[in-house]
């Protein structure tokens, strides 16, 4: 098999020919500034503003809820940075989880610097947030719960309402990093009490450089970027309109095939589990067997390190990942498996295969062999392993 | 990311194994990142390195440079394979991307710790040879930016 | 005439379809993710780095001093605010001007908001900085200046490497909003003494949400937006591929162009404001008349107001501009024409229009015959004008 | 972003020009963005206004909107032409963009600020009309965002 198997879709995903064609017109012959007076680029506006209406639609949200920014990570720097400084005469306690992804930790980390005070939660062995502990952690002073709707490693799918209902409760801010999770699974912002959502279009097909921000009518952040009167007002930066008119194509067929593509990734995805924890011993499944996303799956084989075996899987064209993409720089064991109690060295040999309705039984068949294959071989150099 | 090189002695790595009964045998690992190798030498009574194998947990400059270490010692006199350096296993391979530098030390320290057991099996001493800490307890890398 | 005759290129440009050619691939087949450790991925990061080498080539700068953003508000607000954060220690004092475009403006009334103090110095009646006062208002708590290259509504490029001595003489960092000047004069970081550079895409045939800003090697700003270790650790979130490809087909097809470019587009200013000053009379060119863009002319017509010539060009299909395209939502007259020392209601009958290359003498010439119409029908109708 | 009626009665605005000796003449200006708006009005003896003539130097919602105030007062009684608002131009016009609701409050002071010319000329009180200002002093407008 020479063909590329693309098992990596919580890194990025292929932007779809149908949300390009959407996207074309907007480059070279509309390509006006949405800003301006005259009639050729105020069907730019409209363009805007109906990719706005279908990605509130998604959401159960209004139309001017939605405000759309550079990427997830703006988005998720925006909620939390913007809610710290706008509510700090309130208080200045955020709560969030050991497993969020560095765009959320970072930036909380960031606000510690600069006099915030930030509880990190537990997860369970699942990667689920214990809501008792979150309770407990509240104080008078905390202003914002930011908590991931599903995690990009191990796929795992928080109680959000009922974190929602806390936060509610308790009248404090609740900001959920859906990045993974908008357009895969159910959402709706009013019945699951979030107050502010992020979300990034090349995760569901869409193209890279955009996300939105959902902000609930009455959460009184301001802008992060600041500059002209886009986004009304708080989001300056001549608006990306072939990127927003792709996102919202994305969104539209995303959420017309959830469902289906849903139910077909999650047959593909309990198929390859059930193989590779059959057939490869010493492995273990990390993350909720349920309560997971749709797409993911994710491998700890004990005795070997994750770095070799995603290059043994890319001589065999398979495109994996251990822990996120983007902490590929870093050395360190994935934060997300430590959290969930794993050992170092497990922690260090873990495989993430993030599925799309594009792949075939015979592709993960394929992995599956070369997964043992390699595996084998690895374990065969490894001076943890004596069998 | 990697060279040919590397790619090469991380796909088809050479001497992976272990020796029974070694000379000497040296296990290191990297508190950076959690890595271990172990290096088994099989050294003659002129103390020339006969034989020489690897077993290591790590990542593919780990590997790479585990593999071309044991090729570099094999053959050498005890004092000769002393001479290896991290620096010298990089050459060898063409070079490692600057966040993998550290990987290479394994192998240098390996090399290392298995002389320093053959010596201490052997009572013996190795001029310029010193106990090799179990963990490889780098400085934090400054990054510039 | 039915066809549009675009006038505005100082709010947008049209992508180039050769731009949208070296894009395309990176939507839908080479979509990897460029942090990714397998080969389909990492060709993207040097398609990435690729683009980079072509802008830092095109400031003279060096290939790691230059950093994507989502756009040139992102940059200018990352320049300013993450100065002001890294350098506060040493002082609190901003300089910049008072024509400067709002991306930085309403990023220092931000900092002002948060105990920063800003300088907004005057410009003289041609919108040119006076080095002088600039001198004057330096503080030994200054901590940073930042003044545009050229402005975006005038035109008036500024005496760049002399305000970037006067910064180095004083050790004071010198950021530039360079956007509206970017490939379109020369520059070159060093000669010119510029610690920062912001820069868009859009605005010189590229695409939308993209920009980028240079940093010296040195200059020890952070992030402004955290997360993900991409670009040197410096700005967080999966890297907009196509757009950076899109960004570097851009530079490298308007620096080879600029020349020619330039001279064309200077013939044609000329012709339409020489035409314009003798056929329309009350006018008077705002800006420079020798030290502006090669592509901006900004007229104010005596005794009509700017939103109504604007929509009766657009009946005619002429797309031009009255202020920034951005401050379109504002009613307030130009910050800029009111610093050049127009009165209100001057300023408010003022119209920018900005050539491209492919504008031709035709266009111009049908443009001037319909001002001519338009502002003598306005003028029958206002009160302030007794013929 | 302006309604069709809007663009008619910018680009065709009715009842452009000036009434020499007009019965009253009413010049209202904007603090919010500069503009103004004269208007003549030709009143006979009965009280109702035969003419009406406007020029304003505006944005295209303030062409419009004294195009339409125009129109609306032509043929109406000093106290019927009193009773139109700015909300009763701006219907007549499909509505307004919420940013340009202020531009109609210019043709309802214009014709209030010609009436009050009217009856001072005349040395007359107008039941309900009060001394407009020479300049429209809104409130700050709340922007919810
Ligand atoms: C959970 C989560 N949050 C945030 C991000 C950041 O999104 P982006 O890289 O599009 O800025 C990602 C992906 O990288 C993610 O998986
Ligand atoms: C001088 C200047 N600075 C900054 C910007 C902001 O750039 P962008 O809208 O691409 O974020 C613009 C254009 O809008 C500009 O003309
Ligand atoms: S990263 Fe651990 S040895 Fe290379
Ligand atoms: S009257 Fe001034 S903006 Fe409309």
């Amino acid at each position: 098999m020479e063909k590329k198997i693309y098992l990596d879709n919580a890194a990025t995903t292929r932007t779809r020919p149908e949300v390009v064609d959407a996207m074309l017109p907007y480059f070279t012959e509309k390509f006006g500034n949405p800003s301006s007076v005259y009639e050729f680029a105020s069907q730019n506006k409209k363009a805007v503003d109906e990719a706005r209406g279908t990605i509130a639609k998604a959401l159960g949200a209004d139309i001017t809820e939605v405000y759309f920014t550079g990427g997830g990570t703006e988005a998720d720097n925006w909620a939390i940075k913007a809610t710290a400084e706008a509510y700090k005469a309130k208080g200045n306690h955020i709560i969030t989880t050991k497993i969020e992804h560095h765009a959320v930790l970072h930036t909380c980390e960031y606000l510690e610097k600069n006099g915030y005070e930030v509880t990190y939660l537990d997860v369970d062995e699942y990667g689920i947030v214990k809501l008792d502990q979150l309770e407990k952690a509240i104080k008078p002073t905390t202003i914002l719960i930011t908590i991931m709707f599903a995690n990009n490693e191990i796929g795992t799918i928080q109680p959000i309402k009922e974190i929602g209902e806390i936060a509610k409760r308790n009248k404090i801010l609740f900001h959920t990093d859906a990045v993974q999770a908008f357009a895969q699974v159910d959402i709706n912002v009013n019945d699951m009490g979030i107050d502010m959502l992020s979300a990034s279009a090349h995760k569901l097909n869409g193209p890279k450089g955009i996300g939105f921000l959902y902000i609930k009518k009455g959460v009184k952040i301001r802008s992060l970027i600041h500059g002209g009167a886009q986004e009304r007002q708080r989001r300056a930066g001549t608006e990306n309109v072939p990127g927003v008119v792709g996102f919202g194509k994305a969104v539209e067929i995303a959420m017309a095939t959830m469902e289906d593509r849903a139910k077909k990734e999650i047959e593909l995805r309990d198929y390859l589990i059930k193989r590779v924890l059959a057939e490869v011993p010493y492995t273990r499944l990390n993350g909720d067997r349920v309560k997971r996303l749709p797409n993911n799956a994710n491998f700890s084989f004990q005795f070997i390190e994750g770095e070799s075996l995603l290059i043994m899987l890319d001589m065999n064209h398979i495109c994996a990942s251990s822990g996120s993409a983007c902490t590929s720089g870093s050395l360190d064991p994935s934060h997300v498996l430590l959290a969930i109690g794993l050992p170092h060295e497990i922690a260090h040999g873990s495989l993430r295969l993030t599925l799309s309705e594009d792949n075939t039984v015979e592709e993960i068949d394929y992995t599956v062999e070369k997964i043992k294959e390699i595996v084998d071989k690895l374990r065969k150099m490894s001076p943890l392993y004596e069998d | 990311m990697y060279t040919e090189k590397v790619m090469d002695h991380f796909s088809n790595p050479r001497n992976v194994g272990e020796i029974e009964n070694a000379s000497g045998v040296g296990t290191v690992g990297n508190a950076k990142c959690g890595d271990i190798m172990r290096m088994y030498l099989d050294i003659d009574e002129t103390g020339v390195i006969q034989d020489v194998k690897f077993k290591t947990f790590g990542c593919g400059a780990a590997v790479a440079t585990s593999s071309m270490a044991t090729e570099l010692v094999k053959g050498k006199t005890v004092e000769e394979a002393l001479k290896i350096t991290n620096k010298s296993v990089m050459e060898a391979l063409d070079g490692l991307p600057p966040v993998k530098v550290h990987c290479s030390l394994l192998a240098e320290e390996a090399i290392h710790a298995a002389l320093w057991d053959y010596a201490e099996k052997n009572n013996i001493k190795i001029e310029g040879l010193e106990k090799p800490k179990s963990d490889i307890h780098e400085e934090e890398e400054t990054i510039e930016y």
